[in-house]
């Protein structure tokens, strides 16, 4: 329904939104939202609504899932019916399937999965509105819940995508710039560690551009990286004045 | 289930209920607090979250267009369902809907079909090909007891919140236009639960009096005060009377909400 | 296809099918009519055709399923597909669903449950033909066919429904009944108890309208009691001479 | 499975076959008493329930519109789906239909199908667009051996028993009419079961019976007494011969039923 | 697609494809070609085109399926969805379950279940391509692989169809004949003991006819048991001399 | 799974890798050997079996028709589909694709569809109502490692050899037409994967490999040498620089494997 747009950067080289090509969409995160999860994230990027959820260390079922030598990450990314603009089935598509997968993919190096054997853990994620970049924020989401859940890590990891639109590498790219748009390269990083652990992309880049987009989305979720640890402050102020209340 | 620490809890529960208290400090007759946000999926026609105490329900409804009912070529199609999101509680599973899941959409679906909520004959596009399907969707994110009343709530102050895309037609086919118009309702059920523990009627039951309670019944109340659906629940029963003081209560509770939620 | 009828109820207050409005549908109930069931029953209410069968007490399969201090309780409600004038798939719908729950949890408060635990029972309910009430006749069945299994009982569950017609309070609405008038409320008790295990509601009646629709209900239960009664007498009378001829 | 009390069972019914005897007192060749009723689920168009001794099935026709396949543009469609339902034995379960209830409605629509049982080219109303489907339910009500005899029966009996609605086409659309006409039949299949138990062949075996055999041989006969559809199932094995032999008995019990059932 | 041809069999008595009646397809067998697999045989008979793999006598999943005094054999026949002219879903059809009943009851006779108590073994069939007859050349195949497999077993088992096109009793129908042709007898036989492990008939046949049929069906399985045993010698070579060269 | 002989077998790997070797003998840039047969199929519209080593895979194209998405009414519609059939491995299970077959089919989607493999506009019959609906379905026979690579070779191998049906539209209906088009195509993705084991990196890991490796990287190149879909997977990390690195090598591999093969 949404027609397509003339020019998605202008002659100042701003975006539809009024965006550089280097800018982040506005970003709010909160921790530990959720009251009977271990450890839960909530985060708008641009419109993505976004809450994740952490259950674990536990006991695994089925049990003849569970690993003796360490701890099994499971998750499941999920799309609310009402998310996107034709209402989605509730029952996983393809897509969410693959996604699921890749995003644990992209937490799991993080986690010290050794340090828990015989245990799971299970990770939910809930789109409750969509606007792309869904999996970049549901990665910074989740690895936040993780934390939360006190689920030892090496390292939060962040999220964002790089692309092409016209003929610009940009940054963040919104639902409209990643339909229209040339080229998409979601990335998930674990700062301090140098190391990249999500790295997807559709579309076509050369090696330059390539090259380029990656450098760029590292820039990006290095900027989120300080937006997730200025939350997890917030979220550990809170817990102590709380505690101190009660006392 | 329970183990013995819970039952060591649930005797307590029961105990204060006994006594005309609660564990929360509430009255048997109090609600917890209540808290409505409407529009908050602006990509949805329309949304609302509803904080129950701790319990949290987001409804988002979606419009499409469909074909009618054989058996009802004249009014528009209702649609309600629910997820209970395994990241609301940990008793909650992944997968397709399971009974209680099913239950309660059905029940929430119940209150707004049976009040006649929805003005569903201005939902028709062309009588018998072509109407409004209106999707209700039920998301519970936090479960910390009484997700009836908490969806019942959120679904009709969603639907209050939702808007139709304009339309035309042209050659037999629907076009959509610019702008939108209110969805038609006429009705606004709001459904009371109560529990029922060693005897004593209580309101709005949280996680742990749900596990304390033998059994629960819920009735939706439209805005005359009359009765317009009800399902028992649990594994427990009810005496005549307890049925007829429940249906007294909820009415005075219905009247109450209705003047407290701004909506 | 069927078309609505012009008047429920004519001016002698006899209703379609020539009933009062406080009158059953005729009902015959035979017990025992399945040999491979431990219980069972056979109900005719009206144009319902319905058949009832209980297994065990006996190990349950999943075995995770199986409580340490009680026995667990299963129910299936299902409609065979040529029961009702459009087809139905034989997989079970959402409203099966749902009546499977509350058939259930209006049979659970008779059963002394903690009576064997760690096995379970499971409740078979087959709708040969509907015409409306078979969740009543069901739970009438079922009771039965649980009495019929030596399944330890406080007392029987009878059920019926009432409703409103018209403006008028009326007993065990029929199908058409049940569609074109305004309210419909089946109940279910255990007669010596006092006790309503059942109760669900559609339509719209004011509080004075709901009690006396209750009070005809549980009076229409009663009724169905006395055949309950009667039925499982028959039977028992059927398993004696059986045992004393092969004596 | 095969518990060791079992066994001893099987081990019996067994030597008594080999003796020319049945634990039941029939002969080899013998039939259990069969009782047809027809037209008992008056909702459905057809109907039949019949019992072979204390196997008890019941099958109802349900007759609706639907599209030709794209195959077949002038011939009606026949569907026949088998409910092992749990309140029939404890060895079913609820669920989708598992490879057993396949296995016996694929048999009895090879036998009604193979024998040209319905005349599909009546069952047209718009060549390529539109015909009946007709919906043959098999739903087995108690399981005491030999279902597929007792199915075939009943499918064949509730068929006889079918009416088609009239129709008449207005405006390109199918408007049912008052009134019914029976359902168009050319023959009247039935079907013959045999076990082989240590080298011997057994009509029409019961439940513990079936245990005790090695495999099953099933033939749908029509009305001239030739074969229309055979199955052989088990995990055993007969010679060339026994199925010869099968064959011939199949005829004769055929022609043996078809006089006695009054349908 | 394919339209009807006007005549099957002409004057000379030859078939479409210029067979005589009692001729069989040409068939192409290979034993142990999948690396994967306990056990494993490609068949090509006429057009089909048939993979099979045995894998056990293993430990089984979910173990409450193990028998104690015998192995369980279970059996999967599938079609690729671009087997067919239509292409096929890859969930299983009906005829896909039946087919995988039968097919497994035609194997088992053959196998010496009770040597490996405890234990399951899984035969997977692929149909890559159909031509009419993919039941008959899928057990000929899937013996093969449970040989090459090493499975102890009482005998091969061989099968092929006889059938009725026009007014002749013919070997092997292809697709054409066996969709336009008006009897089909699918066979399977184990030849050194006499035994008929696969029987099922679709069509109308007299006891003349029907007798007929069998016989020239087990006169194919015997040709097609000699190229079985071919293929297994060809294979035991092939091994040997892998060996010889290894040492 | 990992048992402990096999910890020692993952270690021989690893140590081997470190020293630029591997343990059949390739260097760490070395293809396995590949083998590419089409038209093998003969009943679908295109199909091709691609040897990687022992990896096997073939991929069978079929050609309906069908509606177009209704956001894209100027386009047919492409459908990739992965099978892991149970006879390729003991870790592959009969049932419903998992996430494995689910990402291996997307996967290879993606590398078609980003580098606007099928001129899809060339597949219209009728706009906005009538499409060539291309399904490519890849059934894995057996799993050697690096399934990617070898699906991605034969799908393109497959839709190179696949022929579209003629046609033409008589009284709005399509008709099929004698005589076949070539599909009509304009880009050959060739897909490389890397491994990274002790931060080494090595291209089309084989089953043993697999099990060593962290993780891997998929990049899709098209003919001028431009990467048009990335895939990473795998519980571990790539190095910003290795990732470079990796892209650098798949270009020239795809170069080459662009030479050798023959299709």
């Amino acid at each position: 329904m949404s027609e397509k747009p003339e020019k998605l950067i202008d002659k100042k080289g701003l975006r539809l939104d009024g965006r550089r090509s280097d800018e982040l969409r506005p970003i709010k995160i909160e921790v530990g939202v959720l009251s009977n999860a271990d450890g839960s994230a909530y985060i708008e990027h641009g419109n993505n609504k976004i809450l994740a959820a952490a259950f674990g260390p536990r006991e695994m079922h089925p049990k003849h899932l569970t690993l003796p030598d360490r701890m099994v990450l499971r998750c499941r990314y999920h799309m609310a019916p009402f998310s996107v603009q034709e209402r989605k089935s509730p029952a996983p598509s393809r897509r969410e399937i693959e996604l699921s997968k890749v995003i644990r993919e992209a937490l799991e190096p993080a986690v010290f999965v050794e340090y828990y054997p015989r245990t799971g853990v299970d990770i939910f994620i809930e789109v409750l509105q969509a606007d792309g970049g869904t999996r970049c924020a549901s990665i910074t989401a989740a690895a936040l819940a993780l934390a939360d859940a006190g689920i030892p890590m090496r390292d939060l990891v962040a999220a964002c995508a790089a692309g092409k639109v016209g003929d610009t590498v940009v940054l963040d790219l919104m639902d409209i710039e990643d339909k229209v748009g040339s080229a998409d390269v979601p990335v998930a990083i674990m700062p301090n560690l140098n190391a990249v652990t999500l790295l997807q992309m559709d579309g076509i880049l050369t090696s330059e551009e390539f090259e380029a987009a990656v450098n760029l989305a590292i820039e990006g979720c290095k900027k989120i990286y300080a937006m997730q640890k200025e939350a997890l402050k917030a979220r550990y102020m809170a817990v102590k004045q709380e505690e101190e209340v009660e006392e | 289930m329970s183990s013995l620490i819970t039952r060591v809890r649930l005797k307590q529960i029961a105990n204060l209920i006994e006594k005309g208290k609660r564990l929360d400090g509430r009255g048997l007759g109090d609600y917890r607090e209540i808290k409505i946000q409407q529009g908050i999926i602006e990509k949805a026609e329309g949304s609302a979250r509803v904080l129950l105490g701790k319990t949290e329900v987001l409804v988002g409804v979606k419009i499409e267009t469909g074909e009618p009912f054989p058996d009802t070529p004249n009014e528009g199609v209702l649609t309600v369902n629910a997820e209970l999101v395994p990241l609301a509680s940990p008793s909650f599973e992944a997968g397709p809907p399971d009974e209680n899941s099913i239950e309660l959409a059905r029940v929430v679906d119940r209150g707004i079909r049976e009040s006649k909520a929805l003005d569903s004959e201005k939902l028709v596009i062309v009588p018998g090909k072509r109407v409004f399907v209106v999707f209700v969707d039920i998301y519970v994110l936090n479960h910390d007891g009484n997700l009836i009343d908490a969806s019942a709530l959120a679904a009709v102050a969603a639907l209050r919140n939702t808007k139709m895309p304009n339309y035309e037609i042209e050659n037999d086919e629907v076009k959509i236009k610019q702008g939108y118009t209110q969805l038609p309702m006429r009705a606004y059920p709001i459904t009371v639960t109560l529990g029922k523990i060693n005897g004593k009627l209580i309101v709005d039951p949280w996680l742990e009096e749900e596990e304390a309670i033998d059994s629960r019944i819920s009735l939706a109340i439209n805005d005359e005060g009359n009765i317009c659906a009800i399902q028992k629940g649990g594994v427990g029963y009810f005496t005549p009377q307890q049925i007829l003081e429940a249906a007294r209560i909820a009415k005075e509770k219905a009247a109450e909400l209705r003047k407290k939620v701004d909506w």
